[in-house]
């Protein structure tokens, strides 16, 4: 299991039991998703908005002022060459790393550089790190109601029976990523890209406003690529989704020519539009041929 | 999408009755050998008789069925949770000590020195009770303390190992520490407890001669009815979805506290409860053997119970009791029929299991399941 | 899922058949008795029982030589109880109520002993226990051809203190904290009281189980020595952890001379594992030892080697004879001889025809099996270790002396029976 | 009291004998067969007597007594070196008749005798005979009747320490002297000795009808406290001593493991049975030595290390080409599979040496140890130990971090299939490595057969501490493993000087426990396989 996970996850913890001595009243329902928390506003439209942001490590830029807003139920795809900044920018939006310099909001009103990794998940953002992570001895459907949002506790647990609504739900995402037929294999038993899928599900079970996916579909066979193309097209609008990936075919799936594009390069925004214009921009062109 | 779609997504193996009819019927089955054939076999049926039960058998199987509550205590932690104790048979040992001190104190004045004191304490020149054996004349309370004791031992230790996220081979190994200086404590005749020598020699229990045949089948029948119950507990508890939670933890710990379950509260709870069985376990398993003393908290008699588990299979709940049952019983037979060999064969049989039976005795049938790729836990 | 639970009934199903199986008689054949052997020939007491289980074969198969007992051979029946105390009370169990065994001859440490005893007097049976041990116990259905106390701890600290012995006048009680050594010394210390030793000229120390790094403890006890008036040591350490100590004690350069040791755990076989010389002159209590010249022991120690020989033992090629051996002999023929005297492997009878007993002893003397409280009369040897690994005989009793289970020295013995009472 | 006069009238006379120069041998056999048998105190008697006459074969005979090399029969009475029987009384060579009996003496007797020697040694011309004899004389109580010799021995004595030793001697025999200036003068002089029996003796005078003079009693207070200071030093350095020495056999039967385990991650719990087989490869080697090469005896440990390591790795090579490497990342698999393969190990040697313990004998040179003080000894046999340790960590890290072979080890335990891409023989190395930390484990089995038993459970004895030092030092760091042996040797041996031996062992037991709270990962973390799983 990846240390960072590790640590996300620890600290979100943490938070949980700040909030259950905190919030008495919350009592037992003290592990759920923790909306309550601070609900981000999303009058403006605008579900992501990074400004200014700058990271440095020991000299190197890997961040430089950079700047982008996603809205909300937008899709947006982000390629550029390595070591142009796009896994530190998730880190940056996850809590993971703190920028020296600028702001990030989630929503108009949550300030995410105040945020703790935990907390930013519970707002609303989840990331799919590159690995898959899934439960590989349960089913493909325990994986996902184990993902369900609702209370987390021990005694709960227990207890715990599936609602008619909570199946349906799990149906649903079942469906959404094409493991219906799969629903009681073990994980463990799916193609690298099943699993892919099985965790974007889990991540879609936690109802999160914001996605973001850090190379979904590395490994993943041309056809497995295409339907996974498929299942994010029907999640736009329901959520917004940050997709950083080099597969261009991808991204000309993603995008079917009209969505916006962008490009980072040295740490910040190089170029931004659709796939043909930015393929087509010549300083592009260079970072990518160029060297 | 149809209505119908989810409802047909129920994995039926999980849900509704905790039991198949099929599994009930066995269940039933098995309480009846327990509580009605054996008890006539011993009692009615006389000796001279081929049918007759001896009480050898019985006891054995007495023994055999603790270890089994034992191995299906490792299972839950060990084959469903993940973790590796190696360090249970202190708990075994706490419950039976416990249990013991009762019986000592049932001994009353028919002891060597007809003195109120344990013979033990006689040597020792101790004049009164070490206030540990305060409440041991009371059945209640030390029924009690066989539950509380390991209950607060392993709660304490588990708190504070899950919380610094103790994992893996490092846990194995504190736990073994933990076993190990129990023992060495309990060795001391200081500590009270009779030292090496333990407890023995015990008279009766509840005021009823514990050599009586009918006291011993009363024993027998608890135990069998115990491992039951605890059989039907873990499975109400693999099948709920604490259990999934559970092995959720086992596969991929840092996504479990990802999705906000709070992996500590889980693990604590299976680490107490596998304690308190064991506990309970040495309890039953001290007044049929008539003996508790120290060595069953060494390291190698934790180590052996990791192992009934092994052998039977873990992540299955029969497995353990099959395993348990397996083990013990080639032990005994070995040790009187091949007394200067056994230890190879016991040796081989847990290299040949690891190597050919990763999921140990009822992983020959999983085995032949996985191939048609159909879910395979039990 | 299903299958599991099929197998679920199989098993527990199966229990039935599984217990009914371990109940099956083997038929006993009539023209043996069958005698139970339980040492342990694994585990950590393996390293001193293994040789009490070929002994007692040796035993056997002389007596079957000579015609058996009753006319019938002997027929030994031997199990493994693995060091593991409570398996021991199985498989004596398993010996009496499955093989019918007549008697049986085993155990070493106290806490087996203790283990089976229940068993034996519940199903009242027959147990002889070889070794030396802290008395505090009279069982009916046990004989102690061992040691008491006052058997070998006792002379032991007298000669100490007499002149040959080095007019000891402080003394070190070392051992190995289990019962044994904890209710010896508790005897001995309040034996020295009774020979006006004080407390702060007597030192109490105990190491756990298989302790195997003496250097504090040794250098406790030179400090301790060099507190003035002779110092002694009297060491109840367990067989294990002696070579450990002794070689502790000859590198840190402490002679005989200067502080000698009294051993009552360190015979023959223990010293096997040691370089003696540098612990020539330390001291051992036994009531045989194999240095012991005379006829008897000469023939006992002639087929002790021929047995080893054609048993093809380890030990062959340098055999050793030692206290528990002699004592698992005697109790051997002494049962042997109480049968013909009974006419019957009777338990109760056998008891009664025990009574009295007598048996030319390796040892030299004549041991006899007091008429009441079923321990031996035996002679006492103190011997000095010899650069061989041998003992030099330097003092002995007159004769065989009484045991005494209950110790006079243990206030709460006051008043107790020297004979069991009957169950 | 009875033995001290006896002794000083030996010494005197003793003493006096040395100056008249006589003729080698006047002991007649009556004398002789007196002297050799007979009980205890009819023989000291007969030997004081033969003393009494200033017999001049009497050191020879005595010597020869103390050896345990004199035969006797009804009339004669014999000196056997080397079945070489010569006559005790001619000393001309007889033949040994078969009757003839061993004389064997008991403590009582052999310090006498000792005593008469040490009497005629004071004044012998070799220094080391007489710094032998001062030493016997040191050991035993002051006795004023001792005075005339040693006045006798300091007057010859050229060796300065050895006077001053005498000196103190002296002091001490004076000590309760009638004069109360001698006294004071022997105060002040024994307040300069380290010798526990001096401070035991400075003790006894302070006891309320010893000494009377008020003055005397402060000096005597004083000097007791002076000397104790000195015995104070012993004590630390020894517990110092001891606790490194426990550290260095800790860090010898962890080392290996640190490599099976901490390296590759293997739970391996046959590690004890392996560091078994080194001890009984270490007393095959002994017994060889014995039968073939009786002379070179004492070199036999130099063969024997490697042959342990050699035997132990190649059993280790077995292993895991048998069972452990299939159950590679499965650590807590091992646990098991090993587990079973140390029963059948154990079982194995029982059946092949027998169940009992075999005898290593230590190489002479490794008996007896340095007085560092009058109360301190460092055993020789422990030295080495610390010294091997030493050299057996040094070479494993050598290997370990400078040599291609460690190179490929640390690759591939780190990230095998990068390391298999790269080209190294995965399987190979691992083979290699387990067998390199199987023959570790093999030499401290060597190292253990001088210090203790030699059985088959020998490793059982061993196997939790080690497994407490690797983990405890952190997987797979060797400075972390050093630290932790040393560690734990020091803190057992320090807690075992105040709360006893058990209590000890316990209280480090709880330390590890919660020690590992504070530092999940050891005293050096590590980021690798064996540190997750």
């Amino acid at each position: 299991m990846t240390p960072d996970l590790q640590e996300a996850g620890t600290a979100l913890l943490e938070r949980h039991h700040q909030q259950a001595v905190a919030a008495a009243s919350a009592g037992g329902a003290s592990f759920g998703r923790l909306m309550h928390a601070s609900e981000p506003d999303f009058a403006h439209g605008v579900a992501l908005y990074l400004d200014e942001i700058s990271v440095s490590f020991d000299g190197f830029k890997a961040l430089n002022s950079l700047s982008l807003a996603i809205d909300v139920g937008e899709m947006r795809c982000i390629i550029g060459p390595n070591g142009a900044g796009k896994t530190t920018m998730m880190d940056v939006i996850t809590g993971k790393t703190r920028p020296d310099s600028g702001h990030a909001h989630f929503g108009s009103n949550i300030d995410l550089l105040r945020l703790r990794e935990p907390q930013i998940v519970s707002a609303g953002i989840c990331r799919k790190f590159q690995k898959p992570t899934v439960y590989e001895e349960l089913s493909v459907f325990e994986n996902l109601e184990l993902a369900l949002q609702n209370d987390r506790g021990v005694r709960a647990a227990l207890f715990a029976r599936l609602s008619g609504p909570q199946r349906e739900r799990i149906a649903e995402i079942l469906q959404l990523v094409h493991l219906l037929p799969e629903a009681h294999r073990i994980a463990g038993l799916l193609s690298h890209g099943q699993k892919q899928w099985l965790e974007i599900g889990m991540l879609l079970a936690q109802e999160p406003v914001l996605l973001l996916l850090d190379e979904p579909v590395a490994g993943m066979t041309d056809e497995e690529t295409e339907r996974t193309a498929e299942l994010f097209l029907t999640l736009v609008g329901k959520h917004s989704l940050v997709v950083v990936e080099h597969d261009m075919k991808f991204v000309d799936m993603l995008t079917q020519g009209r969505r916006k594009v962008t490009v980072l390069h040295e740490g910040s925004v190089l170029a931004e539009g659709t796939l043909a214009e930015v393929q087509s921009n010549t300083q592009v062109i260079d970072v990518y041929l160029g060297r | 999408m149809t209505p119908a779609a989810p409802v047909q997504l129920l994995p039926e193996s999980r849900r509704g009755l905790l039991l198949g009819v099929r599994g009930w019927s066995a269940v039933i089955g098995v309480l009846a050998v327990i509580a009605v054939l054996i008890p006539l076999l011993n009692l009615a049926v006389p000796a001279g008789n081929p049918l007759h039960l001896g009480d050898y058998g019985v006891a054995l199987v007495a023994k055999i069925m603790c270890y089994a509550i034992c191995a299906l205590a490792m299972d839950l932690i060990w084959g469903y949770t993940g973790i590796l104790s190696l360090g249970h048979g202190l708990y075994f040992a706490l419950g039976g000590y416990a249990m013991g001190m009762y019986l000592m104190r049932q001994i009353g004045h028919d002891g060597n020195y007809r003195s109120d004191l344990p013979d033990f304490m006689v040597f020792l020149d101790w004049k009164a009770m070490p206030w540990t054996w305060a409440g041991s004349a009371s059945f209640v309370f030390q029924m009690i303390l066989v539950v509380a004791v390991p209950a607060v031992v392993s709660g304490v230790f588990g708190w504070f190992a899950f919380r610094s996220r103790i994992k893996g081979v490092y846990f194995s190994i504190i736990t073994q520490a933990l076993t190990f200086a129990g023992m060495l404590l309990f060795f001391r005749n200081e500590t009270g407890f009779g030292g090496n020598n333990g407890f023995t020699d015990f008279k009766r229990i509840l005021g009823i001669s514990i050599a009586a045949p009918s006291t011993r089948m009363v024993l027998f029948v608890l135990t069998g009815l115990t491992l039951v119950a605890f059989y039907l507990l873990a499975r109400a508890i693999v099948n709920s979805k604490y259990g999934r939670v559970l092995q959720a933890i086992r596969d991929a710990e840092s996504r479990v506290m990802f999705t906000g379950y709070d992996p500590l509260k889980y693990k604590l709870s299976i680490w107490v409860l596998s304690a308190v069985m064991c506990g309970i376990a040495g309890a039953l398993y001290v007044p049929q053997v008539g003996i508790i003393n120290p060595s069953e908290m060494s390291p190698a008699a934790s180590i052996e119970m990791a192992i009934w588990a092994a052998v039977g299979g873990r992540g299955t709940l029969v497995g353990p009791i099959v395993g348990a049952f397996f083990v013990n019983g080639a032990k005994s037979w070995f040790t009187q029929a091949f007394p200067e060999f056994w230890l190879y064969f016991l040796g081989a049989l847990f290299i040949a299991v690891t190597l050919f039976l990763p999921r140990g005795i009822m992983g020959i049938k999983d085995r032949l399941k996985k191939e048609k790729g159909v879910e395979v836990k039990a | 899922m299903t299958t599991s639970r099929r197998s679920f009934s199989l098993t527990l199903g199966a229990l039935a058949a599984f217990a009914s199986l371990t109940s099956m008689t083997p038929a006993q054949a009539a023209d043996t008795i069958k005698v139970g052997i339980l040492h342990s020939l694994s585990g950590t007491m393996a390293i001193s029982e293994t040789v009490l289980k070929d002994t007692a074969l040796m035993t056997i198969a002389e007596i079957n030589a000579k015609g058996g007992v009753l006319g019938k051979q002997l027929e030994p029946v031997v199990v493994d109880p693995a060091s593991n105390w409570p398996l021991f009370a199985e498989k004596a169990r398993q010996l009496i109520t499955q093989d019918k065994v007549a008697v049986v001859f085993g155990c070493w440490t106290s806490v087996s002993r203790k283990s089976v005893l229940p068993v034996f007097e519940e199903l009242n049976s027959l147990l002889f226990y070889p070794v030396q041990y802290e008395g505090e116990e009279l069982s009916k259905n046990v004989f102690y051809t061992g040691a008491a106390p006052n058997q070998q701890a006792i002379p032991a600290v007298e000669y100490l203190m007499s002149k040959d012995g080095g007019s000891a006048k402080r003394f070190v009680l070392l051992g190995t904290d289990y019962v044994y050594p904890r209710t010896t010394n508790k005897i001995l210390r309040s034996f020295l009281h009774s020979r006006g030793v004080k407390d702060e000229d007597i030192m109490e120390e105990y190491t756990p189980f298989g302790h195997s790094d003496y250097q504090s403890i040794i250098a406790k006890i030179k400090k301790f020595a060099s507190e003035g008036k002779k110092t002694a040591v009297v060491s109840t350490i367990n067989g294990d952890s002696n070579v450990p100590f002794y070689k502790e004690l000859g590198n840190q350069g402490i002679k005989a001379t200067d502080v000698p040791v009294v051993a009552f755990s360190v015979g023959e076989e223990e010293l096997r594992g040691v370089d003696a010389k540098p612990l020539v002159g330390h001291l051992a209590a036994w009531n045989y030892f194999m240095s012991i010249k005379n006829p008897t022991n000469a023939a006992f120690i002639k087929e002790w080697s021929d047995y080893a020989k054609s048993a093809n033992l380890a030990s062959k090629d340098k055999p050793l004879t030692n206290d528990p051996m002699e004592a698992t002999y005697i109790g051997i023929h002494m049962w042997a001889q109480a049968v013909e005297k009974a006419k019957s492997t009777d338990t109760d009878k056998v008891i009664a025809a025990m009574a009295g007993q007598t048996f030319k002893a390796p040892g030299g003397f004549v041991s006899t099996m007091d008429p009441k409280n079923h321990h031996l009369h035996k002679p006492v040897f103190i011997g000095e270790i010899k650069p061989d690994g041998q003992f030099n005989v330097v003092w002995k009793t007159p004769g065989p002396i009484k045991a005494q289970p209950w110790s006079p020295y243990i206030p709460e013995d006051k008043g107790k029976k020297d004979e069991p009472e009957k169950k | 009291m009875r033995r001290l006069t006896l002794r000083s009238a030996f010494i005197a006379l003793a003493a006096v004998l040395v100056m008249v120069a006589a003729p080698a041998w006047a002991l007649d056999a009556a004398q002789a067969r007196a002297i050799a048998v007979g009980d205890g105190d009819a023989r000291i008697a007969a030997l004081q007597d033969a003393v009494a006459r200033a017999d001049p074969g009497l050191a020879t005979f005595a010597q020869a007594l103390l050896d345990d090399s004199v035969k006797t029969t009804a009339t004669g009475v014999f000196i056997v070196h080397d079945d070489k029987a010569v006559d005790a009384v001619t000393g001309q060579p007889a033949r040994l008749p078969d009757d003839a009996e061993d004389v064997s003496n008991n403590n009582r007797m052999r310090g006498a005798l000792q005593t008469a020697l040490s009497g005629l040694r004071l004044v012998s011309p070799e220094l080391a005979t007489r710094r032998a004899a001062v030493d016997d004389l040191t050991k035993g109580d002051a006795d004023p009747a001792l005075l005339p010799v040693i006045a006798k021995a300091i007057a010859r004595e050229t060796d300065a320490g050895l006077k001053s030793r005498l000196e103190r001697l002296k002091a001490a025999a004076q000590i309760a002297a009638p004069d109360r200036a001698q006294r004071l003068q022997a105060i002040q002089l024994l307040s300069n000795s380290g010798e526990p029996t001096v401070r035991a003796l400075l003790q006894s005078r302070l006891a309320p009808d010893a000494e009377t003079d008020l003055e005397l009693r402060a000096a005597l207070a004083h000097a007791v406290t002076q000397v104790d200071g000195r015995l104070a030093w012993g004590e630390r350095l020894g517990v110092l001593f001891t606790g490194i020495s426990l550290g260095s056999i800790l860090l010898l039967v962890a080392l290996g493991l640190a490599i099976t385990y901490g390296l590759m991650g293997v739970i391996n719990m046959a590690h004890g049975e392996l560091m078994m087989i080194g001890a009984y490869t270490t007393w095959g080697v002994q017994n060889l030595f014995r039968h073939f090469a009786p002379g070179l005896f004492d070199a036999y440990i130099l063969l024997a290390v490697p042959a342990s390591f050699v035997v132990s790795a190649a059993v280790g090579a077995i292993l895991e080409r048998g069972v452990i490497r299939f159950l590679y990342g499965r650590p807590l698999e091992t646990l098991l599979a090993t587990w079973g393969i140390s029963l059948v190990l154990m079982q194995g040697v029982r059946s092949l040496f027998g169940a009992q313990n075999v005898e290593v004998e230590n190489p002479s040179w490794m008996s007896g140890g340095i007085a560092v003080t009058s109360n301190l000894v460092l055993p020789y046999n422990r030295l080495a130990i610390i010294a091997f340790a030493a050299l057996v960590l040094l070479a494993t890290w050598a290997l370990i971090s400078r040599t291609r072979l460690g190179l490929f080890v640390r690759g591939v335990t780190q990230n095998r299939r990068m390391a298999s891409c790269t080209g190294i023989n995965t399987t190979r190395i691992d083979t290699l490595a387990f067998a390199l930390g199987a023959g570790i484990a093999g030499m401290a089995g060597c190292a253990l057969s001088q210090v203790g038993n030699v059985g088959p459970d020998l490793g059982q004895s061993y196997i939790v501490d080690s497994f407490m030092v690797v983990v405890l030092g952190g997987v797979g760091q060797l400075a972390g493993t050093v630290l932790a042996a040393l560690g734990l040797g020091l803190m057992n041996k320090m807690l075992e000087g105040i709360a006893g031996a058990v209590l000890a062992k316990i209280f480090v037991l709880i330390f590890i426990v919660v020690f590992i709270q504070k530092r999940p990962q050891g005293l050096f973390a590590l980021k690798g396989r064996s540190a997750e799983s």
